[in-house]
């Protein structure tokens, strides 16, 4: 008897068929893959399990007995639990209230006995948390632990995590890894959708994997190895960046002089952060995320002013300028958060000509033509598949992510800010975007990376920065970095400047 | 067997036949309390929806009645497109009015090719005075607008009643009323023997300007990617601040312009409950329209038709006049509901 | 003479402030849940109707609240079937409320007490007065049950939101109700929940104008007040204790404006009257930076 | 000149005068209710046939309302409260020679059919003033009024006057809501008078006798004959009667003899448009002595040999 059995689902959101009679089993007590490109369906599939949408058509069965779930409600009540994409959680409440929502119980809460409550459960399923920390104050990693003890805590006997490594620093992956190692034992399911191939293969017993919205099949991971996974996905087998050789390093592009922020509550985010990039070089900053990468992102976007420090573009003294001015200046952003950066609502065509908005002007009037082939034109140059007038929300991560890149690269940017460039796209997206960035390395941008996957670090960047607690902790060439020593550079345990 | 509710696109029928089935619905809920009052509902109805067409004196007052409000429908739209919620129109209208007066009465003996010409900058430029602090204070202290703009909406009002219980003390009825603008400053008549005014005819110019802008020029584009996010509006390099400036004081001068058009073609002077909701009824227009300026014509047009209607289906039947109220706000809510419902199907599971 | 005029002062500001604090409180429910409840001004006005009108026919003043809050729940219901269930905008279904409850009031008053040439009336709910005989506080505190009320009602609804399991999903539907979705929370329940206790407590506050200020139903009886309760939710910065600030500010600027008038003091009372609202938007002005909205207000929550 | 009842197809069946109400506010409002009162009544007795539009409002819909009775009631006289339409109603009457207009009004008549009438209340305010100066025992009588317009001021203004005339230490308070119609208001500035010593109350607005009510101190109604709203503490009340003006109205127009003129007249004492009401309940509490002085006040008034200053300006409190 299967722990989930979803029979014959299908889901058309408009024309678009995002799972068309799909099947999926799920056997008790396994770690199950889900695999596939941006916009496979695996989200939707999963989001039906848990009644974040309803199916238009095809059943579940929960340990063989058919079910009807049409909100969360019922999914919890059937035992199911899930960790979304992006977190479900109330950033302005607690751990320990996040973590009681949705409980039935007494009418008054006690927030002692509720944080004792949730500290018993941590301890428990050995997922350390702090419950009376409010959610805003957690680092990525922390929160979706609190998603897991979350679900954990409603009794789930089935757990669906979508993408949660995407979001880690390897540390964190190991922990996840043995939690859920140890909750399997305890005879939990988990449906584990991943882009990465190696975590796969080291963690599940089964693999799925979907494609155009069709289920392309269902393979043991002892039968099976990674490049035949690639071929279902995305039918070609090769995947991987090859840096080919070292770029000549030129002369200073971005030189980052003492940046400090100080927030609101008034803690330092950043300390004194110096570095240069040069032309022809890709300089990586790695680092466990929180430690103030989003603050230098924002910093040399334009979105945040420092309250120390400087850089400069070349001559040029950019400190504290809007956007605008970034982005003239010759810089290119790729932005940590994709829905930050791109306007939902608007079409594809009017994102891409956002940013450069008075190049498709003529005396404040749009220039609707050249919008519009423009659009087409970097829609064939970045393979997105999309149509420049459809709205923007409707496409991939992945789709959403070729957009930035056909928008920022298309400029030829002296300088390339790219953050989390590849955060939760496929292989072969990933590729895409790596290649991308090597591209403008060898045309002689500069290029700034930051990253938490060691792997993206360690194959694109030609020297290696680490930041640790908002400082940057040491910069290695490529040649001298190992695993092993970023680990620990990222863990503050050892620092060593040079250049 | 269970049903469950599912959303299927409406059709372009189903949304053409909106306005049929909202007044049939209005028809049904509202019937039991026309009954109550021993009124005919048909009959009723027909005073609302008809009558006020049949004749030319009506149906051009259905257009007067439109006239503020294709305005302030305007007001609402500008701001909201950009994210902005000015709930000030009424306040903006007042200041439109009560610049208008002032600039009225001293235009005497100027030609009306001069002087109209001044009464529309005058309206405008004082809604969008009117629209200047909230937005300021949004802008650069990022006070909420919603409440700055409602209680700008009290502020005038009192500085209105002190002014015209101070200076403009009508001489003649010593009543809190301003001396009559000069006859120069009249906005013309578009047709002899009614009030259709020129008014009427800026409404619809500035409703295709501001269907333009918003959809044609860049500053249009700014303002509707501002209004659906403004993180990446902000990232994208678009000056937050100056576009919600722009908009907020636009959108002001809208309503303004509403103001000065009902002084300088309705009313002649000021008085303190000349704007009497039009700012509020603009959000309804607006919001009506789905935020899309050409729709604010059809849309305020209803309003207006239901709103002269209100009054004549009291008169006729002897019935209190707050039925016709009664009708009118259920007929819109039903409408703004029908919207929603055509995208509903009910399907067995 | 300047005692008296203290003393008269802080009792007309505690009575000024009471139909607020109902109104704000409701409110309060309204907005934490992420449902911005314009309509605020015609449940008042309704509250006020229905309060009164069922007192007189009854003859039980205590049955007319009763009937007040069941007409507030209704007026709850209402709002929460467009704006929560159909995810109808707003603002508009807030304003078009505000129109239809008044009018429909007005409606029930002429069919039911015709055109009266003098206004009926009730006897209105009688002041308490527990410092009897204790000077200038005798006076101040000679307030009715209802005034009472309100003021021990923000405590009350301080805990609730903060510290009861339904006032945490209030809070988590307000903030992010894909969460509380998530969580297994009933998003439409709760905001459902939410809109008619918030309706109950604004008819309350307009049955204190008809029951307990005035004993008489008349039009222009709200006057305003619901959107001065618009500002003072703002001003309280979504908090039950800055609800009382606000409405003891608003009261009590209103009630020295009267006084001041009434001195003799040539006052231009008309300029006197727009200080509490620059007062409030000073405040705001002030306390601008670190609002706390919920997050999810005027966002209608539709699963896919 | 509007020609006689009769006489055309204006008229409604048995040849009654058609008479159109038209008003702004609510027909709650006192001022409003005083004329639909008297035109209710006027129809009652069979004197005329009687339909109106209330609640027109001030944001421009009196004109219309007033075209379009004019064309499609056709009524022989039209009634209504003209203040913040004024020149609506002037241009509307202008337009339409044939039907008599008769508009509370601050301005004056316009040949050959608009009429004016207003409440002339300042009699009866200054026998009220008596009557409260009488009955203070602190010396200090309040006023809550709506606005300082000129019909207010002119009651206001006698009210202190006879005030003065009994009492010449009387001191009083004025206070104004600025609003037409916000009772919860009109009890504050009431209260908050009684607060500062005030211990009879004219009660220009609703609300104040309530305040009276609450807080045990007599009060003077307005408009109507106010007692019923508090039995025990409503002196009198300064009232007007309109039924004279519509009866004179519809005697002219059938007579086919009405021009436009100034109807003060019929709300004054000498044509019974305007009264102090009776005591009622408070009658005993009444000292004989100030009941005899306001009396022969009264007699005096109606024979001419008193005249009550009319004095439109903002009054200033007795201090
Ligand atoms: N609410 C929605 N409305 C319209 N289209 C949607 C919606 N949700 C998903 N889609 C579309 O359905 C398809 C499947 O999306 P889904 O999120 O399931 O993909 P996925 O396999 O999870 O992709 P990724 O790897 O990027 O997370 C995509 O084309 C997506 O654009
Ligand atoms: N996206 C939506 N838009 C409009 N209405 C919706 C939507 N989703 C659900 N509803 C309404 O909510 C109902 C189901 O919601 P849900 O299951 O969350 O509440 P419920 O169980 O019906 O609550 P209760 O038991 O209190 O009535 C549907 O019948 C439908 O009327
Ligand atoms: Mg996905
Ligand atoms: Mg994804």
């Amino acid at each position: 008897m299967n722990a989930i059995q979803m029979t014959g689902i299908t889901k058309r959101f408009g024309d678009l068929v995002a799972n068309d009679n799909v099947d999926f089993e799920l056997k008790a007590g396994e770690i199950h893959a889900l695999l596939g490109e941006n916009g496979a369906g695996k989200t939707t599939l999963m989001r039906i399990l848990y009644g974040l949408y309803h199916a238009d058509e095809g059943d579940i069965q929960v340990n063989g007995r058919r079910v009807s779930i049409v909100s969360p409600k019922d999914a919890i009540h059937n035992r199911i639990g899930m960790v979304t994409q992006h977190f479900t959680l109330v950033s302005t409440l607690t751990v320990a209230e996040n973590l009681t929502l949705g409980e039935k119980g007494s009418i008054t809460i006690n927030k002692r006995t509720i944080e004792q409550k949730i500290s018993d459960a941590a301890e428990q399923y050995g997922i350390p948390v702090k419950p009376d920390a409010l959610i805003s104050s957690l680092s990525v990693g922390e929160r979706q632990r609190v998603e897991i003890l979350k679900a954990l805590n409603r009794n789930a006997k089935v757990l669906i995590l979508d993408e949660p490594t995407a979001v880690l620093v390897p540390q964190e992956v190991d922990v996840l890894f043995e939690v859920l190692e140890r909750l399997r034992k305890s005879g939990l399911s988990v449906v584990f959708i991943s882009h990465k191939l190696n975590e796969v293969m080291a963690l599940c017993d089964r693999i799925s994997v979907l494609r155009l919205g069709k289920m392309a099949g269902t393979v043991v991971k002892g039968e099976t190895n990674k490049t035949e996974l690639a071929c279902m996905m995305v039918g070609h087998e090769t995947f991987g960046v090859k840096r080919q050789g070292k770029a000549p390093r030129g002369k200073v592009i971005l030189r980052v002089e003492n940046l400090s922020l100080r927030d609101k509550k008034g803690l330092d985010t950043l300390r004194d952060v110096s570095f240069e990039v040069h032309t022809g070089e890709i300089l990586g900053i790695a680092g466990v995320s929180g430690n103030g990468q989003s603050e230098l992102t924002g910093i040399l976007s334009g979105t945040i002013k420092p309250t120390g420090g400087q850089f400069h573009l070349e001559d040029r003294n950019l400190t504290g300028t809007e956007p605008l001015q970034i982005t003239r200046a010759g810089i290119g952003r790729i932005a940590e958060d994709r829905h930050a950066s791109l306007v939902g609502e608007l079409t594809v065509a009017e994102n891409i000509a956002l940013e450069y908005l008075d190049e498709f002007v003529s005396h404040g009037v749009l220039d609707r033509k050249k919008i519009h082939q423009n659009a087409e034109k970097l829609i064939k140059e970045y393979d997105i598949k999309a149509r420049p007038e459809d709205r923007l929300r409707t496409l991939s991560g992945g789709n959403m992510q070729k957009v930035i890149l056909a928008r920022t690269l298309s400029r030829e940017p002296k300088f390339v800010l790219a953050s989390q460039p590849t955060r939760g796209l496929d292989v072969g997206a990933t590729d895409y975007v790596d290649h991308r960035l090597l591209d403008q390395r060898d045309r002689g941008a500069a290029v700034l990376l930051l990253s938490e996957d060691l792997d993206e670090i360690m194959s694109l960047s030609d020297r290696v920065a680490v930041i640790y607690e908002g400082q940057i902790v040491g910069i290695l060439p490529i040649e001298e970095v190992t695993r092993e020593k970023l680990g620990l550079m990222m863990c503050g345990s050892i620092g060593k400047q040079k250049t | 067997m269970k049903f469950k509710i599912v959303k299927v696109p409406a059709t372009i029928w189903m949304r053409v036949l909106i306005p049929v089935l909202s007044i049939l619905v209005t028809f049904i809920i509202t019937s039991i309390l026309i009954l109550i009052a021993g009124g005919n509902p048909l009959e009723a109805y027909y005073y609302f929806l008809i009558a006020p067409l049949s004749d030319r004196v009506s149906a051009l007052e259905v257009l007067v009645k439109a006239t503020p409000l294709l305005l302030t429908g305007a007001c609402a739209i500008f701001a909201f497109t950009a994210g902005y919620w000015n709930i000030g129109g009424e306040g903006q209208f007042l200041a439109g009015a009560f610049a208008a007066t002032g600039a009225g009465i001293m235009l005497v003996d100027v030609p009306p090719a001069v002087s109209i010409p001044v009464m529309i900058l005058v309206s405008f430029l004082a809604g969008a005075l009117w629209a200047l602090i909230p937005a300021w204070l949004k802008a650069k202290l990022a006070v909420d607008e919603v409440v700055t703009t409602l209680l700008f909406n009290s502020i005038i009002l009192f500085i209105i009643a002190y002014t015209l219980n101070n200076f403009w003390r009508n001489p003649l009825t010593g009543w809190p009323q301003s001396p009559e603008i000069s006859e120069t400053a009249h906005f013309l008549r578009l047709i002899p023997r009614s009030r259709l005014h020129m008014g009427f005819l800026v409404a619809l110019v500035v409703i295709v300007i501001e269907w333009f802008v918003l959809a044609r020029t860049s500053l249009g584009l700014k303002m509707r990617a501002l209004g659906m996010g403004k993180t990446a509006a902000r990232f994208a390099g678009i000056n937050v601040n100056g576009t919600l400036f722009i908009a907020a004081l636009v959108s002001g001068g809208f309503a303004g312009l509403a103001g000065g058009g009902d002084i300088a073609g309705i009313h002649f002077h000021l008085i303190e409950a000349v704007a009497s909701g039009l700012g509020y009824s603009g959000i309804i227009v607006a919001m009506f329209a789905a935020l899309n300026p050409l729709a604010v014509i059809p849309s305020a047009l209803f309003i207006g038709l239901i709103d002269t209607g209100a009054q004549g289906v009291s008169r006729a039947l002897g019935l209190p006049t707050y039925l016709g109220d009664t009708v009118q706000t259920t007929l819109l809510l039903v409408t703004l509901a029908m919207f929603v419902l055509v995208n509903y199907r009910i399907k067995k599971v | 003479m300047e005692n008296i005029f203290i003393v008269g002062l802080l009792a007309a500001t505690l009575r000024v402030a009471t139909p607020l604090i109902f109104g704000t409180l409701g409110e309060l429910f309204s907005e934490r849940s992420g449902v911005l409840n314009l309509g605020i001004e015609g449940i008042m006005f309704l509250g006020a109707f229905v309060g009164f009108t069922a007192a007189k026919l009854t003859g039980s003043l205590w049955l007319g609240l009763l009937m007040a809050i069941i007409a507030g729940v209704i007026a709850g219901l209402v709002m929460a079937l467009l704006t929560v269930r159909l995810g109808v905008n707003q603002h508009v279904s807030g304003l078009g409320l505000t129109l239809l409850w008044t009018a429909l009031s007005l409606f029930g008053f002429r069919m039911i007490f015709g055109e009266p040439s003098v206004m009926p009336s009730i006897s209105t709910f009688p002041t308490i007065s527990p410092f009897e005989g204790v000077p200038y506080l005798g006076t101040i505190f000679e307030q009715r049950l209802l005034t009472y009320i309100a003021f021990a009602l923000i405590p009350l609804v301080g805990w609730i939101i903060n510290r009861t399991r339904f006032g945490l999903n209030i809070r988590a539907v307000g903030e992010n109700p894909e969460a509380a979705d998530a969580a297994g929370l009933n998003v439409y329940r709760i905001r459902t929940q939410s809109q008619m206790i918030g309706g109950a407590l604004m008819a309350v506050g307009g049955a204190f104008l008809s029951q307990a200020m005035l004993g008489a139903m008349s039009f222009g009886i709200i006057s305003g007040r619901g959107w001065v309760c618009i500002a003072l939710i703002i001003f309280a910065n979504w908090k039950a204790i800055g609800v009382l600030w606000g409405s003891l500010l608003f009261g009590g600027f209103f009630a020295l404006q009267l006084a001041l008038q009434a001195t003799g003091i040539k006052l231009p009372y008309e300029l006197l009257m727009t200080l509490p609202y620059i007062v409030t938007i000073l405040a705001l002005t002030i306390a601008g930076r670190n609002v706390s909205v919920p997050s999810a207000l005027l966002k209608p929550y539709q699963r896919e | 000149a509007p020609k006689a009842a009769g006489t055309g197809g204006t008229t409604g069946e048995a040849g009654k005068i058609k008479v159109f109400g038209a008003f702004a506010t609510p027909i709650e409002e006192p001022w409003d209710g005083a004329v639909h009162g008297a035109l209710l009544k006027a129809q009652e007795n069979g004197l005329i046939e009687y339909t109106y539009t209330e609640n027109i409002g001030y944001a421009g819909d009196m004109e219309r309302v007033l075209r379009e009775a004019c064309e499609q009631e056709k009524p022989d006289i039209i009634v209504g409260d003209s203040y913040g339409n004024e020149e609506a109603a002037r241009r509307v009457a202008a337009d339409y020679p044939e039907i008599a207009f008769a508009f509370g009004s601050g301005g004056g008549p316009v040949d050959p059919n608009f009429s004016v009438f207003d409440n002339w209340l300042q009699e009866a305010g200054y026998l009220a003033g008596m009557l409260a100066a009488g009955m203070s025992e602190s010396g200090i009588v309040g006023i809550v009024a709506a606005q300082p317009v000129p019909e207010v001021n002119r009651i206001v203004n006698a009210f202190q006057e006879g005030a003065l005339e009994v009492n010449p230490d009387i001191k009083t308070k004025i206070s104004y809501i600025n609003s037409w119609f916000d009772p919860a208001a009109a009890k504050e500035a009431a209260l908050a008078q009684i607060a500062q010593g005030a211990d009879v109350l004219y009660a220009e607005r609703y609300g104040v006798i309530d305040a009276a009510k609450e807080k045990g101190v007599y009060a003077i109604g307005m408009m109507v004959d106010q007692y019923e709203q508090a039995p025990e503490y409503v002196l009198s009340s300064v009232a007007w009667d309109w039924y004279p003006t519509i009866e004179y109205l519809v005697k002219t127009v059938s007579a086919g003899a009405y021009t436009a003129q100034d109807l003060k007249d019929f709300s004054m004492f000498a044509k019974g448009g305007a009264f102090l009401a009776p005591y009622h309940d408070t009658e005993s509490k009444i000292p004989t002595s100030l009941k005899d002085l306001v009396e022969a006040k009264e007699e005096a008034i109606r024979n001419g040999s008193f005249r009550v200053n009319i004095n439109d300006t903002a009054p200033v409190p007795i201090e």
